[in-house]
Formats: structure tokens, C-alpha cells, sequence
């Protein structure tokens, strides 16, 4: 679908270029969207035509309102809004009688501050290309990870570092739930719900830690849970009990029965 | 050829045998090629600071030995990082325990060689529990009590709780119950465990 | 000496300085001595699989770029990708710390969400370097020694100069400000890494 194909051009002399349809999830914010309709109509950044680049901006907007919106977009739906509103505020100040002047008494185009921001940014996407390019360690370069031995040298104890062995048992889950975890992200899930959905299981009886949690998905669901977990073991509202180290956990209500 | 030899054998992290580098280079090199691309190596090395040895059934860069004296002043500074792979299966271990192999494999994603178990044991970090009762019956791994010493833990239940994963900005507005919550919890484990 | 230097850096986790390599090495020995020493090694490396690298202010052998795959296929992972975004946050803040969470997301145009921030914190690359002395008191996020070294880069400067391209396009009436501005960052950058 041509997304530009009914484009109302308010400006006579405006020329029209036949943009390619987009996607928004291929942009990262408004000022990406900005840029990609400035830079590929060859347009001057600072004599943006604002009636045309506004409507533009809408079209892109309005074309995922019938789609299957993305997460990412409902999460940065408001940045997009914004940039709208600023657009059109921008275009009304362009329409007064009178031009802005600054305090020396210069005339001011409101869009210059845009302008601005547009340049600042696109000097840092191109920043983070130049990032993307160096050498990077685990995907471009390598370095040993064992201790090269020598016969005559004693092998040297290894330093012991909690920090880093909380960090790698976090990546570990981090590669296994990777894939749940973008989904769950956009229902944010409420300790007191959770915290009513573990009474209301421990209501049948005891049950093991293990058990709650087996059918929990995604890490955001399983840290809820136990953070609920915690929040009732705190109000006394539950009993846990573990035997022995490492082996499971129980779970009780604690209504004085028990 | 010998280049690539060079930079697999920097990034293994454990000796890497003949198998292994036809596995990974092309197949249509044969063993001789490669075996004398390794001899190659071994020689222009042989009068360097870093040497390209055979050890136990593979290749390895070591530090030539001569220069073990000043090795050893290195590491009495500042003493060996463990490897990520170690690391690695060291939390899972501590965390999981008691685990088998093939579990830590399975978590890990990556397959765990003997000799990082045998390296992690002979740091006293780790050791071996008994035999899961499943077919097979696998070793089980367990940490050790030096293990606690060496990172400053009183008891297991000290480990950085996991489940910190939520991250401390994350949640601003959970802040002040999760942080109550942890320290209730920290406490009552402890009851619990003085009952014992 | 080239020889020791090689065994140094060999056995060493971390990127070693000159300075390190002076305290180890015979201290009758002048920098320079060792610093031509440093060129040579480089240059001898350059041509090999393995390279001989100068990065976060120290030295350290590498694979090199060129066998990538070869040892992504060793270590059977993928090639972690950087997302847009996060490579665009981590570049701002690599340019502008110290700097909040709402300066990137102005700069940006969009919000930053804190799992962002919190894996980019995960991966070691960027730190928490205290709080703004404005109301609400935000954090302040700068880049660690850890990212450069992941990415290559000797020191912040080596990032290509953005003042420079900033200033050529900024309109004639900021760029006082701009340049003042950009001056006080990269004392900024220096003197935080100074820290380090």
C-alpha cells in the first residue's frame, strides 16, 4: 500500500516525489521519520516545507492505526504524538501576520530549533553506524580465555568475584528467556494481582515453590511471582519452610490452621 | 590457512585438537595439510615470547617458559580473572545445585568439557554430591565450603538474590517493597536456618 | 624484551599499560625503549591471525577481524546483534557524558526505556557516574572501560571527532555556545576516565 498516494499538496511549488511505502516499526522515533522524509526528497533541512512534511508525517502515522500495532510502537506511541502536535504548532507559528524576533529584534524561524535537533540527531546516528563498524569484542574479535600455562609456572589461583558470577547466572536466563521476555514486557504485570493468584492457590493447600512457578511464563510473570511471594511471606500472610539447604520450599497459607 | 589455525587456537578455551580443526576448517583439507601448517607454527613460535605447544591431545598459545618468573610477578599482582565459560558454569552450579553435566549443558546452551570441571574442582570450588538416580546415573555437582569462603558467603542463601534481575531503576515505584521484601526475606531464611 | 612483553600480555586478563609493563620489566628501561618495542610487536602481528592491539589504554593479543566467523563456528553463538536504538544511546552517551536519561531522550526524540539502559549496564559498557544537581536529582550515565575495550577503541578520543562535524553544520548564532559546550564534555571525558 502506497501510504503517499493521497498526499494533498498545500504548496503548489512543492514537487511531488512518490515515496516508497514505510513501516514504522523500520523507524527509531519521530525525528527518524523526519529525517527519512527530508533526506530522501533531497529536501533543505533548514527551509523544511512544513504543510507537506506534517502531512507526510501523518500519512506514516495513520497507515498502522488498521495494523496489528507493534509493542515498540504502543510503547513510544506518545513520542510520535508529540512530534505531531509539535509539527502542527510549528506550521500555525509559520502563519502569523507578524514574523517572531529574538531580543537583538532578528527575525526568528520557529523551525530552526527543529532543524537543530534533526542535525544533532543524524550526527548521531551516524555515530552509532561508526560504533557498529568497529571491531567488537565476541562478534568481530576474540581474546584468550584460559590461562596459558608454562611448564615451570604454578598455575595461579582464580579470583573469586561475586559480582561477576551473579552477572553471568543473569545472562544465562536472560539466553533462555530472551524470547519470552519481549511479550510479557507489554502487559506489565501487577505483584497484587499476583499476590491474590498465590493465595488463592495456597487456598487448596500447601504447595511447593517449584510448583508455583513451574507454570509462570517469562521471566517478568516469575519475578512478579516471587517478588508476591516475598510481599506475603512479609505480611505473614504465608509459611515458608525448607528443610534442608537446596532442597524445596514450601508454601503455606497462614491462617492460623496450619 | 596457519592464520586461522592462530586465531581459533588464541580463542579456545581449551587445547584444541587436529579432529576439531578439520571440523572447523575446510573439509577438503586433508590431516597432513593441516598437521604441517601446525608444525609450522609450532617453529616460528618456538623462539618467541609466546609458545605454540601440544598439550594434552590439542593446541595451545603459552607463555614460553623462560619468562616464567615474570608471569609469576604478574599474577602475584593482580591474580587470574575466571574464565566466562568457568563463570558460567560455576553460577549455575551454585545456583542449581545439585546439578548433573548434562544439565549445566542444557542451561548453558554450550556443551561444558571435562576440564573446566576438573579446573573448577581443583580450585576446591565444586564437588562432586553422588549420582542422580536416572538412567545413566550422572555425577551430581554441588559447591564446596571453600567455595563460600573464597566469595564471602556465610551460607548459600547469601548469593546475590537472581531474581535482582529486575533492574534497580526498573522499578522506582516497587523500590521501597522490594527492598523491605528482601530484607524479610533475608531474615527469615536465616530463622529458618538457625532451627536446623 | 619483546619476548617478555608477548608472555606478559599473553598471560594478562586485562589489557595491560605501559606503565604495568614497566613496573614488570627491568625498571632501568625507558618508556620509549618499550614503547618501540610495542610498534614493532604490533607490526609484526599485524599480517597474522592473531594481532597484537592497543585498546583502553593497554595492550592485548586479539583474534584477528578477519576470522570472525571461523570463531563464532568454535564457539557455536551466533554474532550478538546491536539494536538501532540501543547502539544510537549508547553512542550519545559515549559523546555527551556525563549525561541524563532525558538529555538522550531529547536528543533522541524518543523515550528510552530503562531495560534499555539496564542492558546496556548489563553488557558492562555503561555506569551509573552519580547524580545531576538539578531537581529530581537524575542519574548520570557515562561509559566504562569495559566498552572500550569491546569496542576496539583506545581511549574516548579515539571516537571519531563529532564536535568538529556538529560545528559545521550548527547555525552561526550556537556556535559559541556549542563549542564551549562540547569543550567542557570532553574534559568531562577525560577527567572521568581519569577515575577509572
Amino acid at each position: 500500500m502506497n501510504a503517499t498516494a493521497h498526499i494533498p499538496f498545500k504548496q503548489a511549488n512543492q514537487e511531488a516525489h512518490a515515496l516508497p511505502a514505510v513501516h514504522l516499526d523500520q523507524f527509531d522515533g519521530p525525528l527518524d521519520i523526519l529525517l527519512h522524509l527530508i533526506r530522501s526528497q533531497e529536501l533543505d533541512i533548514f527551509d523544511i516545507p512544513l504543510a507537506m512534511i506534517t502531512q507526510q508525517y501523518l500519512d506514516i502515522l495513520e497507515t498502522q492505526t488498521d495494523m496489528d500495532l507493534e509493542d515498540s510502537y504502543l510503547e513510544t506511541a506518545g513520542d510520535y504524538l508529540v512530534m505531531a502536535s509539535t509539527l502542527m504548532q510549528l506550521k500555525s507559528r509559520l502563519l502569523l501576520p507578524r514574523p517572531e524576533m529574538d531580543e537583538a529584534g532578528n527575525a526568528v524561524d520557529p523551525r530552526s530549533e527543529l532543524a537543530a535537533q534533526l542535525l544533532a540527531y543524524e550526527q548521531y546516528r551516524l555515530l552509532a553506524e561508526g560504533l557498529n563498524e568497529r571491531p567488537l569484542m565476541q562478534r568481530d574479535v576474540f581474546t584468550r580465555c584460559v590461562f596459558p600455562e608454562a611448564d615451570d609456572v604454578q598455575r595461579p589461583l582464580a579470583q573469586a568475584d561475586l559480582d561477576a558470577l551473579l552477572l553471568a547466572f543473569r545472562q544465562i536466563l536472560k539466553r533462555r528467556s530472551g524470547e519470552v521476555r519481549h511479550q510479557i514486557f507489554t502487559e506489565t504485570i501487577s505483584m497484587r494481582e499476583q499476590m491474590s493468584v498465590v493465595l488463592q492457590r495456597l487456598r487448596k493447600g500447601s504447595l511447593q515453590l517449584d510448583e508455583l512457578l513451574r507454570d509462570t511464563p517469562g521471566r517478568e510473570a516469575l519475578v512478579t511471582t516471587v517478588l508476591a511471594i516475598l510481599e506475603l511471606w512479609r505480611q505473614q500472610s504465608i509459611i515458608v519452610l525448607q528443610g534442608e539447604h537446596c532442597t524445596a520450599i514450601t508454601l503455606l497459607n497462614n491462617d492460623g490452621n496450619t | 590457512m596457519k592464520h586461522q589455525i592462530e586465531a581459533i587456537v588464541l580463542a579456545s578455551d581449551e587445547p584444541i585438537s587436529l579432529q576439531k580443526l578439520r571440523d572447523l576448517l575446510d573439509h577438503k583439507l586433508s590431516s597432513a595439510d593441516i598437521r604441517s601448517a601446525l608444525t609450522e607454527l609450532q617453529q616460528h613460535y618456538q623462539t618467541r615470547g609466546i609458545n605454540f605447544v601440544a598439550v594434552a591431545g590439542g593446541w595451545q598459545f603459552r607463555t614460553a617458559p623462560a619468562h616464567a618468573a615474570l608471569v609469576q610477578r604478574l599474577w602475584q599482582v593482580k591474580a587470574p580473572r575466571l574464565s566466562r565459560s568457568a563463570l558460567e558454569t560455576l553460577a549455575i552450579i551454585a545456583y542449581r545445585q545439585p546439578i548433573t553435566r548434562a544439565e549445566i549443558e542444557a542451561l548453558r546452551g554450550v556443551s561444558v568439557s571435562s576440564q573446566m570441571l576438573a579446573t573448577l574442582q581443583e580450585r576446591g570450588w565444586i564437588k562432586l554430591l553422588g549420582r542422580k538416580d536416572v538412567p545413566g546415573r550422572p555425577h551430581l555437582y554441588g559447591t564446596t565450603k571453600q567455595f563460600l569462603i573464597d566469595f564471602s558467603l556465610n551460607e548459600l542463601n547469601d548469593l546475590p538474590d537472581s531474581s535482582q534481575l529486575l533492574d534497580d531503576h526498573e522499578t522506582t515505584n516497587n523500590a521501597n517493597i522490594t527492598s523491605t521484601a528482601t530484607m524479610a526475606t533475608q531474615q527469615n531464611l536465616r530463622s529458618t536456618h538457625g532451627q536446623q
